[in-house]
């Protein structure tokens, strides 16, 4: 092979290799979730409205048996995100429409009401603040952002019921529950909110899957200043 | 290769062996003087300083101990240095005056040099082994995990058990001498033995209580114990340093040591504030195993005969 | 982009062929030594992990109800694999003796006998009574079972290629008698090959040994 | 060994068969663009993933748990076993074991000297040897982007760059794929290529064991590498169970990987420590084989009996993906310990698989730019066997805070600081080496003496590790990370450059830029000590390993860090750029020995023929015999005495330098 057949053989290898490099950054990599913006929605001060749900099985996607949190977006569009960036130091009414059945908790502990405005959250509009997990279907979720100290527990629909939201995003039309409860957000940067109940069917301790992956039961409440 | 490799002529002037400096004193000379100058140097002014600092008496006899490693290598480390540099300064082929390197026997081996090294490593390295071991039985397990069965206890008379319990992604504590209550918060009084009682309720965590220095691993259905006498009033880090899954990284909350009575009051309001929780948890136990269904997360069939975990442990068994 | 191809400039004296074929010799000896150190490592894992599990027992699920595996299949595989063993063994002390076909008729039932231990293994998983997550016994019981496949595979494919290859040599190196008795370099090779394989063969056999009494009998 | 030293008188022997192979039938494989080489086995690598892939799914569709979950581990388990086949199948690796089924042998390999020799499953160890050099590199630089994402997250302590499940991942994945390929880092390319030769041999043992060995190590690369398309894994390298066990997706490529992986360390581990003992050529007594070759067989003797461990280990964390068994899981009669154990009792071996070879080195480069033989030899080679066994002794060091028995601490602390007597030995031997010597400093060389200066660091870090009062602090953080990037990058890594820069001259024929080699060479050290050093501060401020925030007031020693670790990551761009330069782009022939080394490997013909060796060489002495006055040469190659008085005071006596000087 000549000077220059050899040459362009290693450029041609080397422009292979970095373009493996970047397409592997680029699709396995980078796949952040798409950030749901609540900043903009409404005037400076005034609390922020952050309505999500929880299902027990998406029904697209990569993982379509996967259990999940859908968002609704300022438009009223429900978004697969688990990214919410809201304002700092602002009260956040969070609505909850919670489609998935319960279990009882791993920890009980995680069945009380921590952080929110008042130490309470409401189920269906009856305030409490602790939650027997072992009563009637248990608890489907808790939102949690352990480094601020919230933990709600979602309470968990009748599993037997006839009309389970399967696919999302649900309509109310489905069995569900409504939870209600108020927070002040935090200074400015990025807290992880997760879930404290195995709901992760189907793999060990309840925790894999989609308790271990960002975008289903778990992401990242975005503080701006 | 042209300006370095070795000048094939062999008849180097030799000159007279008074004029050969003594290498090996100029390279101990240096080497004793950096040694007592930096030894004392880091001893006093950066040992006090150095993590874990001394909260806790663990912390400050870790803190000891590594003083004294430090101590001890800095000159072994220098040793190599100072034997390096010179080397490299002295023996360097484009040197003029560098004379041709001797082969044969005296450059293979010298039993004595052999022995000396052997003789000095081995004396350092079994004083270390032994200091290590005299540090971590008096100052019972250096405020490590000692496992189920410690035997190393402290003599205290008043020992205050703290379960931490690691979960995927949070550490909770139980005071099971205050009716067993379970909070989010690790809260300590000064001036008191603790007990660590470290168990997981999935996988493996590693309760890293940075200040105070302990660290033991949680292990499901293990009742990790570790101990240590607080000293000092503060904040200190708790961290996960094992790795447990996607919310490692923010596995971690702060704790603070308190004086004794306000400790005192603090449990006594929490245990009244969480009553209605704690009678839902389950009775205090050194390990939980968590329902069946909890355990297994659906992950091994639990109804295929004959098997089933709730045989064992009975329906939602929470202790043992 | 055209293969060149040149023929071997090698050649070899008389002294560096005996010493190529010592060379060649000590290799089947330290390789199947050292083989047999690389299974013995495996094998020690699952008895490691049989005893650590039996002696920690975890949440009282060592082994509950003292569940067996099928006992009957389990005597079946040890003394097929023992048989065949030990028929391996006795033929090699045949042949050193002069009598080629006794190993050859052994060796070939060892074949069968290696293939009807790995048929009734296989067999036996289908037929557990218990399920693989149900005690630190279920678990180490298939452990075993698949490190045991693995090493009756590894065993009966060796005996089968030596049987093989005795076959073919017979027509080359007639004039020097035959194959396993002859001086020819042929069959000094092919003699360590098999002292190699009926070692392995005698390990397998210790090595059955061993966990058909960690699993039937204790 | 029975050849005396006198030849018989040069006679031609034209019988060009090689001992054992005569007459019967033989397989041989033919080159040609239908044979097997890397095409065919990607072919088979694709048919085998996709058939093992229907299969597990076929096996699994019952399976409640699958259902639930939606990802199926008997699947990717079969279509990675199963693709891992088809790539041996296709390279043509089970060819051979199919016809000793019905008692062919091989016929001997026919000489080739074209570049697609390099595609080919061959039993020529030069070849597997410049097989592993692309290979390990290949892993390595692979690891390397994994690390420069890593310390780009790290810039920050709170805003992310990648997701925390994605940032894991990377992390799980550099230090598994660098593990990996630490462990054949040098075995794999200088031992294949080099310990034959050094031993006067004209091939190995096991030459198709070898180049199983190869091909197996890619398949672990390309397995560990399907870990991202399947969504990473969460474990670390560690791969502690029962995350393991939780964990889904990539980590069934990083159980059937390093079983791969393990495969491979033990097939070349059992090849070459077969080689050294029975290969050797005339008169290589014990006492004169090379210190290389020493660190080599002590390093065997690990692969292939520490490596057993790791594969079972694997194979039971396979059986709970697979056949839910349930070895490490608590609830279930198994035990989390029980990884931990089985791991770390390979674990620790390993870490001196990664450190010998880098002894053995260094060995070998200090006596040729110091014109000095290798001081205290035995007591070298004494070490390298002490660190060998004594390894075996001191796994459960990783488990001190774990919550084992507590009476096992004083013991494996004891164990743990004992290795570091064996491991000193090298610093006697390079100091004493360097002791009045006249050194010059190539390239080579600076990278053997940067490993004294880096391994000193990582040496004594560890036994700072093995006190548990001090090991309650520092373990599992970055103090930890940094004492074995310090080891194994700055020991290993730094050796291997340096051996490539000493060795490839021989292997390639072509000389490296020396002006490139010393840049690559003083970017690599300063901006490797700047990005490893503040590690240790930064582990003894509290910042555990693996984790994607941290303390605000670390952020400028991380960022610190992570900038010189980006320089330190395009110093391999100068070095990729000067052996595509000078070994293929535009190669510059080298002189036969351009060092005027006395090693035996150093005396045969440039380029090294197909055989090696024109005559099985005798060995007259050790090859370290510099400096010393009518020495005689290494060994008597049958041809000529070459290499005699290449020492600079032999002249005298043989009345010639060395003819192969380069000046």
């Amino acid at each position: 092979m000549s000077f220059g057949g050899r040459l362009s053989t290693f450029l041609v290898l080397l422009a292979v290799a970095v373009g493996a490099a970047v397409y592997a950054v680029v699709t396995f990599l980078t796949p952040n979730p798409q950030v749901v913006d609540f900043t903009g929605a409404q005037a400076v001060g005034a609390p922020v409205d952050l309505t999500v749900q929880t299902v027990g099985a998406i029904g697209f996607g990569k993982h379509p048996t996967w259990v999940s949190y859908l968002v609704k977006d300022p438009g009223g569009q429900w978004i697969h995100s688990t990214v919410w960036k809201v304002p700092a130091h602002t009260r956040i009414n969070v609505t909850v429409e919670q489609y998935d059945s319960g279990s009882p908790l791993r920890n009980q502990q995680w069945g009380l009401v921590q952080g929110t405005t008042g130490g309470t959250a409401s189920l269906n509009g009856t305030t409490f603040s602790v939650y027997n997990s072992y009563d009637a279907n248990g608890v489907g979720h808790t939102f949690a952002i352990p480094t601020i100290g919230l933990n709600v527990p979602l309470v968990g629909v009748d599993p037997n019921a006839t009309n389970t939201c399967g696919a999302a995003p649900c309509t109310t039309n489905y069995v569900h529950n409504v939870m209600r409860f108020s927070f002040t957000s935090p200074g400015p940067g990025e807290y992880p909110w997760q879930c404290f109940v195995p709901c992760g069917l189907g793999f060990l301790y309840g925790n894999g899957g989609p308790m271990s992956t960002i975008n289903y039961m778990g992401g990242f409440l975005d503080v701006a200043a | 290769m042209t300006d370095t490799a070795p000048t094939p002529s062999a008849h180097q002037p030799a000159g007279p062996p008074s004029a050969e400096p003594r290498h090996f004193w100029r390279m101990f000379a240096i080497w004793i003087v950096l040694s007592a100058i930096l030894d004392p140097l880091f001893y006093f002014l950066v040992g006090p300083h150095v993590p874990p600092g001394t909260m806790t008496s663990s912390a400050a006899e870790n803190q000891l101990d590594f003083n004294i490693l430090f101590v001890i290598a800095l000159p072994v480390i220098l040793a190599v240095w100072v034997y390096l540099g010179y080397s490299i300064i002295m023996w360097r082929a484009s040197r003029k005056d560098a004379p041709e390197p001797v082969g044969g026997e005296a450059a293979r081996t010298n039993l004595r040099v052999q022995t000396a090294w052997i003789t000095v490593t081995s004396v350092i390295v079994l004083f270390l082994a032994g200091f290590g071991t005299y540090e971590l039985i008096q100052n019972y397990g250096a405020g490590g995990g000692q496992g189920p069965n410690p035997i190393w206890k402290p003599t205290a008379s008043h020992i205050l058990p703290v379960q931490v319990i690691g979960q995927q992604w949070k550490f909770t504590y139980r005071y099971p001498t205050y009716g067993g209550f379970e909070t989010q918060q690790l809260i300590l009084p000064a001036d008191t033995t603790i007990a660590f009682h470290v168990t997981s309720l999935d996988v493996i965590h590693s309760f890293w209580a940075y200040q105070l220095s302990i660290k033991a691993d949680a292990n499901p259905q293990v009742d990790n114990v570790a101990y240590t006498t607080t000293r000092q009033l503060g904040r200190f880090t708790v961290r996960c340093s094992e790795l447990c899954g996607l919310w490692h990284g923010a596995m971690y909350n702060f704790g603070q040591v308190v004086p004794k009575a306000q400790f005192d009051s603090w449990a006594r309001q929490t245990e009244l504030t969480t009553a209605a929780n704690t009678r839902l948890l389950p009775p205090f136990a050194w390990t939980y195993v968590p329902d069946a269904n909890g355990a297994g997360g659906g992950y091994y069939n639990n109804t295929v005969d004959p098997y089933s975990p709730s045989e064992v442990y009975g329906a939602r068994q929470p202790a043992s | 982009m055209t293969d060149t191809t040149t023929t071997p400039a090698y050649s070899e004296t008389p002294e560096e062929r005996e010493f190529e074929l010592r060379a060649s010799i000590g290799s089947y000896w330290t390789g199947g030594r050292l083989f047999i150190g690389m299974f013995t490592f495996l094998l020690a894992s699952e008895a490691f992990a049989y005893f650590y599990l039996r002696s920690s027992n975890s949440g009282q699920l060592w082994r509950p109800r003292n569940v067996t595996a099928p006992t009957g299949i389990g005597w079946s595989i040890y003394a097929v694999v023992l048989v065949s063993s030990v028929l391996v063994i006795y033929g090699q002390w045949r042949m050193r003796r002069g009598s080629v076909i006794d190993w050859e008729v052994a060796g070939w039932t060892a074949v069968l006998g290696g293939l009807v231990a790995l048929g009734l293994q296989i067999w036996q998983l289908t037929q557990l009574p218990f399920y693989p997550g149900s005690s630190g016994y279920a678990s180490c019981f298939i452990g075993w079972a698949v490190m045991n496949i693995m090493m009756l595979f590894g065993a009966t494919f060796w005996i089968e290629t030596v049987l093989a290859r005795s076959l073919r040599l017979r027509k080359v190196a007639a004039d020097d008698g035959p194959v396993q008795l002859g001086g020819s370099p042929q069959a000094q090779i092919f003699r360590a090959n098999v002292s190699a394989c009926t070692y392995f063969w005698g390990f397998v056999a210790v090595a059955s040994t061993l966990f058909w009494v960690m699993f039937y009998l204790i | 060994m029975t050849i005396s030293a006198e030849r018989e008188s040069e006679v031609a022997y034209p019988d060009p068969t090689p001992p054992h192979a005569g007459g019967i039938q033989g397989w041989t494989s033919r080159p040609g663009w239908l044979s097997q080489h890397l095409g065919t086995a990607i072919v088979g690598a694709v048919a085998g993933y996709l058939i093992g892939h229907w299969l597990g799914n076929v096996i699994a569709s019952g399976y409640n748990y699958v259902a639930n979950s939606g990802v199926n581990a008997i699947a990717n388990t079969g279509g990675l076993l199963l693709g891992a086949l088809g790539w041996l199948i296709g390279i043509g690796a089970l060819n051979y074991p199919l016809a000793k089924m019905v008692g062919m042998e091989p016929a001997p390999e026919q000489e080739t000297t074209s570049w697609t020799r390099y595609f080919r499953y061959t039993a020529d160890h030069k070849v597997v040897g410049l097989q592993y050099v692309i290979g390990v590199l290949l892993f390595l630089f692979t690891g390397g982007l994994l690390a420069m994402a890593i310390r780009t997250e790290l810039l920050s302590p709170t805003s992310h760059v990648f997701g925390p499940g994605t940032y894991i991942s990377i992390v799980s994945e550099h230090g598994t794929m660098m593990m990996m390929m630490a462990t054949s880092a040098v075995v794999g390319p200088l031992g294949n290529w080099l310990v034959p030769i050094m031993i006067g041999a004209r091939r190995t043992a096991f030459p198709r064991i070898e180049a199983f060995s190869f091909w197996i190590f890619s398949a672990g690369y390309l397995v560990i590498l399907t870990a991202l398309p399947y969504g990473g894994f969460p474990t670390g390298w560690t791969g502690y169970a029962p995350l393991q066990t939780q964990a889904s997706g990539g980590m069934m490529s990083y159980l059937v990987g390093f079983a791969l992986i393990g495969s491979g360390m033990m097939a070349a581990g059992f090849n070459l420590a077969v080689t050294i003992v029975n290969y050797r050529a005339p008169g290589m007594t014990w006492s004169r084989v090379p210190i290389f070759v020493w660190s080599i067989l002590a390093t065997c003797a690990l692969l292939t009996l520490a490596t057993p461990t790791l594969v079972a280990a694997g194979l039971f964390g396979i059986l709970d993906h697979t056949a839910q068994t349930a070895f490490y899981v608590n609830e279930h009669g198994g035990s989390s310990y029980l990884w931990e154990n089985l791991f770390w009792f390979f674990g620790h071996p390993e870490v001196y698989i990664m450190a010998l070879p880098g002894f053995g080195i260094v060995g070998e480069i200090l006596p040729v730019f110091t014109r000095k033989p290798l001081f205290a030899y035995k007591v070298a080679a004494a070490g390298m066997v002490g660190v060998a066994l004594l390894s075996f002794f001191v796994w459960q060091h990783h488990l001190f805070q774990s919550g084992i028995n507590p009476d096992m601490r004083p013991l494996f602390m004891l164990t743990t600081e004992l290795i570091s007597i064996p491991t000193g030995f090298i610093f006697l031997v390079g100091m004493g080496t360097l002791y009045k010597a006249k050194i010059r400093f190539e390239v080579p060389m600076l990278f053997a003496l940067a490993l004294f200066f880096n391994f000193l660091i990582g040496g004594v870090t560890g036994v700072f590790l093995s006190d548990v009062p001090v090991n309650v602090t520092v373990h599992g953080g970055f103090f930890v990370l940094s004492h074995f990037h310090y080891t194994i990058m700055g020991g290993l890594i730094f050796a291997l450059f340096g051996g490539l820069y000493f060795w490839l001259p021989k292997m390639t024929g072509k000389t490296m830029n020396k002006k490139l080699g010393q840049i690559h060479f003083w970017m690599m050290f300063i901006f490797f000590n700047l990005t490893f050093f503040p590690m240790f501060i930064i582990g003894l401020l509290g910042q555990p390993r693996r984790v994607f925030e941290y303390q605000q007031n670390l952020q400028a020693l991380n960022d610190f860090s992570s900038v010189s670790a980006f320089i330190l990551g395009s110093s391999f761009l100068v070095f990729i750029a000067n052996f595509a330069w000078s070994i293929f782009i535009k190669p510059t022939p080298a002189p036969p020995n351009p060092w005027n080394s006395l090693g035996l490997e150093w005396q045969t013909a440039s380029p090294v023929p197909y055989y090696n060796f024109e005559r099985i060489p005798v060995v007259l002495t050790d090859p370290y015999r510099y400096g010393e006055e009518g020495a005689p040469p290494v060994a008597d190659l049958g041809e000529e005495l070459v290499g005699a008085g290449a020492g600079p005071r032999a002249g005298t006596s043989t009345g010639e330098t060395s003819a192969t000087s380069a000046e």
